[in-house]
Formats: C-alpha cells, structure tokens, sequence
C-alpha cells in the first residue's frame, strides 16, 4: 500500500524528511510516533501527495508520488482518506454536509449519501449534532466530524494525524475499536499519536518512530516498542 | 455530481456572504450602467453624425430681378426631385428679413435661437425695406444616396444646379462632409480606448471582488481539494457566482440605464437642443449584458485558480 | 503602541495581500479617474458657458446712409469703453459680404466654418454689389461687471446705445442669458447626481474591497481583540491602509488624468472644434484626491467594525 | 478571582451551562474536566467575556461579567490570558511576533517585548522556530506558541483549554511544571483537560468535573477525583 525508499524531503531550509525508508502493506495498522516537530505531519502529507520528496521513490495506493501529475491527485485523494490534525471541518457547512461532501465529490448518489453519513454519524456519537453547524461544535465533535469525514468514505488507505488530542479517554477507545474494525475489513492505517494510552489500545499494531525526520527504533519505555511484535521495517537503525 | 447540480450549489452558495455578494452586485451594475452609458452617448452621437454625414446642402442664387412666377414654379419641381430632404425657399424679400437676422447677436445653438432671439426682443427689419438687391434663393438638402461615393456626387449634383434656368450661382460645402468623417474619426479614436478602459473597470472589479471572496473561502477551497476534488467540482460553483454576478449585475444596469435615458431625454429635448437621446439598439443592449457575463465568468475562473 | 506606529504597521501590512491591495489601487484610481474625467468635463464646459454667460452682445445699426467718417470715430469711441470685450464692425459694404456668407450653407459648427466653406468653395459675392441698402452696423460685447444683475444692466446699456448719435436700432438678444442660465440649470441638474453617482461607486468598490480584506482577515482581527487590543488598535491599521489606498489611488488618477487631457486637448483642440480642454483647477484637483482619500479611509473603518 | 452563581447560559437553542456555581481563589490550581461537549470550552468563554451568561452572576479579576462594556473587555482580557484549544495563532505573522502581540497590545515597550518573549521562547523549547511563521509549525509547536502567548504577559488568571492535546508525554509534563510554578507566584490557573496523566501529576490541584452543563462529583476511577483534596465548590451535587 505504501512504499517509500530513501525519501528525503526539505522544508524551509531544514531536511524535514531524512533517508526514510517504510513499507506498510495492505491491512497493516501502524502508528507514527516520535516528539513534536518529528516530522510526522510531514510524513504524511508526503502520503497523500500535499508534499513532494525532493529525492528518493514513493509510491501510494499504486500511484507514483514523484510523478503526480495534476490529474491524478483527485485520484489518489479518493483512495486515501485523512484526518487532519487541525480538523480541517469547513465551519459554516453543517456536521452533514462535511461528511457528506467527501462523497459529493466522488459522485456517489444522494440516497447512498444520505444513508452512509447517517450511519456514521450514528457510530461516533454526533447524531444530537446533525445539523449544526460545525462553528458551534466543541473541540471533540469537530475532531469526530473529521474523522467521520475519513471514515464514510471506506478508504484503501486511512491517514489519521492524532485523532484523539481532543477526546477523552473513553472515546479514545471507541475511536481505536472502530479504526481497529475498519481494520479487519482491509482498509490500512497509519496513525500519528503522542497518546501512550492510545498505543496499549492496539497492541498488535506496528510502531513507526520519528526523530528529527529520520525513522529510529521506538524508546524502550514505550509501550508500543513494548507490545509491538512486527520489526521496523526500513530507517536508519 | 452533475453540472447543473454544482452551478446550482454555486448560486445557493450565494447567501452564504449576503453583503460583499449585494455589494459586488451593485458595483457590476454601475461599472456596467457607466459602459452602457458610454455606449449610449456613442450610438447617440452616432446616430446624430450619419444622420447629417448622409446629406449634402446645396445653395442656389438665382439672377437678381429673375422672373419670380418662373423660378417658383423651378421650386415646386425641386420639391419633387428624387432623393430631395428639404427645401427652404427665400423670396428676395424674405432672404433680406432671413439675412439680417442671421447678422443679429446669437448664440451656438444655431440660427434657430437667432430667430427666437430676434422674435423675443421685438425687432423690426421693414426700415431696411428700399431697393432690394438681393436674389431669389433656395437651400436644398439631398439625402446622398448610399451606394454613392459621397464627393464625386456632391460635383455632379452642383453641375445640376448650375445648369437650372435662371442660375447666378450655386454654392456648397464640402467641409461640411469632411467634418461629418472627422467626427466619425474622434468618435472612433475615442471610442476604443474608452470601451478598454471600462472592460478593464469590470475586470478588475469583478475579479478583485471574487479572488478576495476567494481569498475568504479559501479553507473550502483547500479542503474540498484535499478530499479528493476534481478542479471543476471546486470551480463550477464560482464561475456559477461569478456569471450569475455579471448576468444580474448587467440586466440591473440595463434597467437604470434605460430611466436614465428617458430622463436625458426630458432634459434635453427641450428648446434650444432638441436632442432626441435613443436607447441603445438591442444588439447593443444584448452585447453588454454578454460581455458583462463573460468578464465575470472569466474573472471568476481565474480567481479560482491558486 | 503610539498610533504613528500602528500606522505605519497597517502600511507594512499591505505588503501582506499584495494583489488584492495592486488590484484594489488600481480599481480606486480608476474610479477616481472616472470621477476626474466628469470634473474634467464639467469644468471645460462650466468654463465655457460662464466665459459667455459673462458677456452681453449688442447690435448697433446707424441710419442708412450716415456719414462714415463720423460713424468711424464713434467705433474708436466704442473700442475703448469700459468693459468692452469684442468690437465688430462693419461698413455697408462689408455687412453685405458677411450677410451672403451666413445665408451660405453652414454646419453645426458655427460661422467659423461657413467662412471657410466658402473660401474653400471660392465664392465671390461681388455680382451682388449693385445699391447697397446696407446701414454701417457694428457687433459689441460686453463683459457684464460681476456685481450688476444681467437684465437690468443689459437694459441700461441698450438705452446708452440706443442714444448714441446717428443711431437707427439697438438689438440684443436676452435669450442668449437665458440659454446660458438654461446650460447652467443643466449642467447642475446632471453633476450632482454624476457626482453622487461616482461617490457611491468609489464607495462601493473601496467599502467591498477591504470589507472583503476584513473577511480574509477576521482570524487575525479576532485573535487581537481576544488578546486585550482596544478596537483602535485594531482599526488603526486597517483605517492606514484604506487611506494610502485612497490617496495612492488618487494620486496615480491625477496623474493618469493629466494624460487624458493631452489627449482630449491635442484631438480636440483641431478644426472645426478649437476646443482648448483645460485641466482641473488646483482646488478640484485637491478636493478630488482629499474626497477619495476620505471615502476611502471612512469605507475601511466601516469595514473594520464587526 | 473567580466568583460564578448560578449562571445559565443558551447556545443554539440547547442548555450548555446549568445552574453552575464555581468559585476560584486567588492562586489555586483548577483542572476542568469532562466528556467532549461537557461545556468546558463555552465555560471558559464565559470567564474571558466571550460569552454573556443569561442569568446569574459572574465576576471575574473584579470585572462584573453581567454588566460587561465594551471598554471593560480589553481591560478583562489583559488580566486573563487565554491557551485556546485551537491554538488562534496567526499563521502568516512568526512565532516571536505571535507572541509579542500579547505584549504589544498591552503597550508594553519593544526592548522589554523582547527581553520577555525570549525568556519564554527558551521555557517552550520553541528557540529554532523563532522567526518561522505559524503556518510552517507542527501541530505541538502552534500549540506552545499558544502557551507561550499567555504566558509572556504574566497574567493574574490563566485559562488553558486542553493545552496538551498535541503534546507528547514529556512536553506535557514539562508544560504543567511550567504551570505549577507560575501558580506557586500567584497566577490562578484554571485548565480544561481530558488527560488523565495531566491530572495525576498536579494531584495537589482541584478538580471540576462538568458534565452536558452542570457541576457533578467526578467519577471515582479518575485520578483527580482520587488526589483531589479539596471539595468541590458549587455544582447541583
Ligand atoms: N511548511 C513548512 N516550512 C518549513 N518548515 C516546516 C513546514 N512544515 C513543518 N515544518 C517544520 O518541520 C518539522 C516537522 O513538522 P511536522 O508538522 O511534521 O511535525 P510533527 O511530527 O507532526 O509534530 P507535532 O507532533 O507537533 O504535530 C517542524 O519542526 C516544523 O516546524
Ligand atoms: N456557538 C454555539 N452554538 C450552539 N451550540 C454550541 C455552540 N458552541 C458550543 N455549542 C455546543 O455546546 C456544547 C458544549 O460545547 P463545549 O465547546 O463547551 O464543549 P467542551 O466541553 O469544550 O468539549 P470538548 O472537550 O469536545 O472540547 C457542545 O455540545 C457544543 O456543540
Ligand atoms: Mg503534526
Ligand atoms: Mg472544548
């Protein structure tokens, strides 16, 4: 599903990305960790085209990153769903129409929309907030908004940028049991978390840790590199 | 989603900035109301150039103490010429009275004001009643014909006349045509840079007015490209704003334009002037509308880039 | 933070948008030139109708056959009267050439062109010179003096030269005051609502734009009050910005104006028009640069309110 | 420094405040708990006059909430600084002018603006992205700028809401040993949170534990309601 090679990546003037190397096959559940300002963000905005590598070779969901051209981004875009750190929710539109409009521009039909948004909505708990809109919601709804946002769309690839900085625990949780669902049913994940609770939560997924761009095994005290049971694949360990 | 459905959710996208949308509105309607102005004044101007370019006044002097009975009877024969627009005929007497009124004080508007003048102030010419000197004479108009090269007729015209029984002297105005292509030339001259200047108007006030809206909205830009947009899913939407901006904007200016009109009009087509002010001819109307539309339509697309 | 400071800081903040600011400038200044040009018109025609408002024109005739030696001396009298303007004169045999050149035919344009039509077409009136009924006549213009109502100045200086020696008739034409003060009417009937027309549309255009920045610009305007700024130190900035837009934008019209009036002076200034299209007075030209400022910096600190 | 009773307040038709009761002393440490969509933000608002409240009474920094005039909402924000969850940091402006602006507002002189920003540009590990803007920070980055941002005033009152949401572990902590100490010189620190580890390592602080709008005891298993020692004040319990 994801292939880089010795990608590197420059970013106002600092290397952002250093000689990283990652293979995450199709069905995989990994989590990128690593302090702030690791380059995790930057990581995947690399996996869903927002950056290009400056070197190296990359390759996502079978489209060619260093060669994206302008048609195939909308492509790619619709293979790979992403929750953003910052949300990204459109504030004046309603809690509907932000999940709705992920499948708006993939043509899918106002019933099918109509059905798929309610039953996500339902499974994150938002239904008392269908209509709102998303200026009003509070941290925690807007960040379930954008997750639902990824998840109506049943992706081959879900990028998650720390999806759980503005829920509580319990929903933390639910959140993992659901990423974890979507799982089993063959959609990928790769999770940017700093959350350790989160990373006991799925035990069987793989741990990827960044420091200052480059991939280094996890710090031993973490409970990832604790649980995690698959090697590291790539990085300059 | 279809076309349609997408130029759709760009008009109800509208209300979503009731005031800069309105405000935007407006300023197409008068940048469009100050063009069709423009046009109104050229096609008014126009209209009143080929109106005189398409005529040639010719003076006739007949031979001082000439049969009168004869040379009227030549007059009612003119009057029936073919491709005749106006005769005025002066007895001698009555070109004396004519004559000096024409040496009375007056004004730019023309020797209709003089005679006003003259009628206003009471004068009274019959002291100058002696021994008339002056001819029988005639101004006559023609409408030259449109397939004609307008001099070459205007000389065949004269050695018409000349050739009249009776005839001292015809005389007539070559200038005056020059003067008509001179005015043509400045209307042209003028025209151009003046209809640039206004397209440049819209342009870039439509066009700022939709990158700063853009500018507004560019989380939604940005976002629904990160979900996996194509370009015209994002565009549609704008250039709907943007063409719906320019139709409604134009159509409003048409409306003012034409109160406008009728108001130039009851201004202006009163003693001395006469101007009749015509509305703009519906091609007219129909080209600025169209180019309105396009413009904003344009504007709106190219604001939609990044 | 002293307010020169945020000045100065809303000024380096315009490098922030620097299109929309480009597009916003170039936008006032055509605006603003739009306006100018109107001013520009309304002061050559203003110009125009008060230079013959100003004046009265008489036409004296003395008795036919009065001694020409005498008559001659009172045209020298005449010449240096107080305020004169223009004198004219004409002995018989000169009225009665002039008189068959205004009978030949004439174009909108004045006498000016029917005396060169004629030249041009060679005209010779010397078959008409038989017994001249002429009377020795002469053209007078005064400058009314400023302080005297026209009508009954007009009156007193007939019945002066209505008594002057040898003298048949006085004629003067008060329609010609009349259409004077008719242009005026006009010219103030039309400015008002072209000037009112052309405010709200700077206003528009400036008010939308920068309402439009504003709205761009909201995060950054909410972040600071949330911070503790007082609103001036919000608005400071932003009223900065609209007021070098406003006076930029003026500035760089006055100059583009300048070029216009070249223009228009060097196509107009021509035969048969000798229009000498003169530029704005310094106060119209300041008045304009100081209105656009003040709309301009009045729409943005609207716009800055929430 | 904070003296709410009975305070009601309505947003979009529903009930997000209910009859609540709270008072802050002078220097006490306050963490504000709660499932998403509890009110924590909307009762944060309302203490830096954002939100009016319908009824009921409200003080805070001696500033009468009730009555408040549009002069008196600059002089109440520049005794409270505010860690807002979505950051609100200016993305075009740099981090060392982010910060300043608290500063400038307040008149304060450009040799001292300096002196003070760098002091907290060093305390949030921020000094390599000094003269970056905004837009090119991680999410954990904008995040301190945000902190720092109310920190550098040295405010009587701090309201943080959910200030480690996109911080790791040590930063986290790091971040409340930074809190507790400015609390140890007088500053009254009230911090929503959904973070338990956050909340075991200031067990001396209180706990207010929100829930759809109303004060209620906090549940057992967390760790404040075990450390706290303190009663809670307030609340329909
Ligand atoms: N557009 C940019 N220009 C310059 N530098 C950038 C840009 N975007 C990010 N950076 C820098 O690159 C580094 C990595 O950023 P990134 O957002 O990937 O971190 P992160 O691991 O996601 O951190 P966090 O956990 O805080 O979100 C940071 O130091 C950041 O300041
Ligand atoms: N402007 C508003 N209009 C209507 N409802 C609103 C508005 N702002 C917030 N709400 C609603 O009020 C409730 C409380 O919101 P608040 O932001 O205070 O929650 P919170 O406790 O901060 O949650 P989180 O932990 O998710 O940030 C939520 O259900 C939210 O949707
Ligand atoms: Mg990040
Ligand atoms: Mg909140």
């Amino acid at each position: 599903m994801v292939h880089l090679e010795h990608v590197n990546l420059t970013l106002g003037g600092a290397q952002a990305l250093k000689d990283v190397t990652l293979h995450v096959e199709r069905g995989e559940f990994v989590f990128l960790t690593g302090p702030s300002g690791a380059g995790k963000t930057t990581l995947l905005r690399v996996l869903y085209g927002d950056l290009k590598p400056k070197s190296g070779a990359a390759d996502v969901a079978g489209v060619d990153l260093m060669r994206l051209r302008g048609v195939q981004l909308p492509e790619l875009r619709r293979k790979v769903a992403v929750v953003f750190q910052d949300f990204k929710v459109l504030p004046e539109r309603t809690v509907f129409e932000n999940i709705a409009i992920a499948l708006e521009v993939r043509g899918v039909s106002s019933v099918s929309i109509d059905r798929r948004v309610r039953a996500v909505i339902r499974a994150l708990d938002l239904e008392e907030r269908s209509y709102a809109p998303c200026r009003e919601l509070s941290g925690g709804e807007q960040q379930r908004v954008a997750i639902a946002r990824s998840m109506v769309v049943n992706p081959e690839l879900i990028l998650a940028d720390e999806p759980t900085g503005n829920l509580d625990s319990d929903l933390s949780r639910h959140l993992i049991e659901l990423f974890k669902q979507f799982n089993t049913y063959g959609t990928t994940i790769i999770m940017a978390t700093h959350n350790r609770e989160v990373l006991s939560w799925a035990p069987e997924a793989r741990q990827v840790h960044l420091v200052r761009g480059e991939i280094k095994p996890p710090p031993p005290g973490s409970p990832g590199s604790v649980l995690d049971t698959k090697p590291i694949i790539g990085g300059s360990l | 989603m279809s076309t349609t459905k997408l130029f759709l959710r760009g008009v109800a996208d509208m209300r979503r900035f009731p005031l800069p949308q309105l405000c935007t509105l407006l300023t197409v309607c008068m940048v469009a109301l100050l063009a069709g102005t423009g046009l109104l004044i050229l096609h008014n101007v126009q209209t009143e150039v080929l109106r005189t370019q398409a005529q040639a006044r010719f003076q006739i002097y007949w031979k001082v103490g000439a049969d009168l009975t004869a040379v009227e009877a030549q007059w009612a024969d003119l009057k029936r010429a073919p491709g005749i627009a106006e005769v005025s005929t002066f007895t001698p007497r009555a070109a004396l009275s004519e004559l000096m009124r024409g040496l009375a004080p007056r004004t730019s508007g023309g020797a209709l004001t003089g005679a006003e003048g003259n009628a206003s102030s009471g004068e009274d010419f019959s002291w100058l009643e002696g021994d008339n000197p002056l001819p029988a004479t005639a101004l006559v108009s023609f409408n030259i014909p449109p397939d004609e090269q307008p001099e070459p007729w205007m000389g065949r015209m004269y050695a018409r006349l000349k050739g009249l029984d009776g005839v001292e002297q015809v005389t007539y105005n070559p200038t005056q045509l020059t003067l008509a292509t001179g005015w043509i030339a400045l209307v042209q001259k003028a025209a151009w840079p003046a209809l640039g200047f206004f397209a440049l108007v819209v342009g870039l006030v439509v066009g700022n007015t939709l990158k700063l809206m853009m500018l507004a909205r560019k989380d939604e830009v940005e976002i629904l490209s990160l979900v996996g947009a194509r370009p015209w899913f994002i565009r549609a939407p704008l250039f709907a704003n943007g063409v719906v901006q320019g139709l409604c904007g134009s159509l409003l200016s048409l409306v003012c334009l034409k109160f406008l009109q009728s108001w130039l009009r009851s201004v202006l087509d009163v003693p001395p002037l006469f101007l009749k002010v015509e509305f703009l001819p519906l091609w007219q109307s129909l080209a600025l509308v169209l180019a309105t539309t396009c413009v904003a339509g344009l504007a709106s697309l190219i604001a939609a880039r990044k």
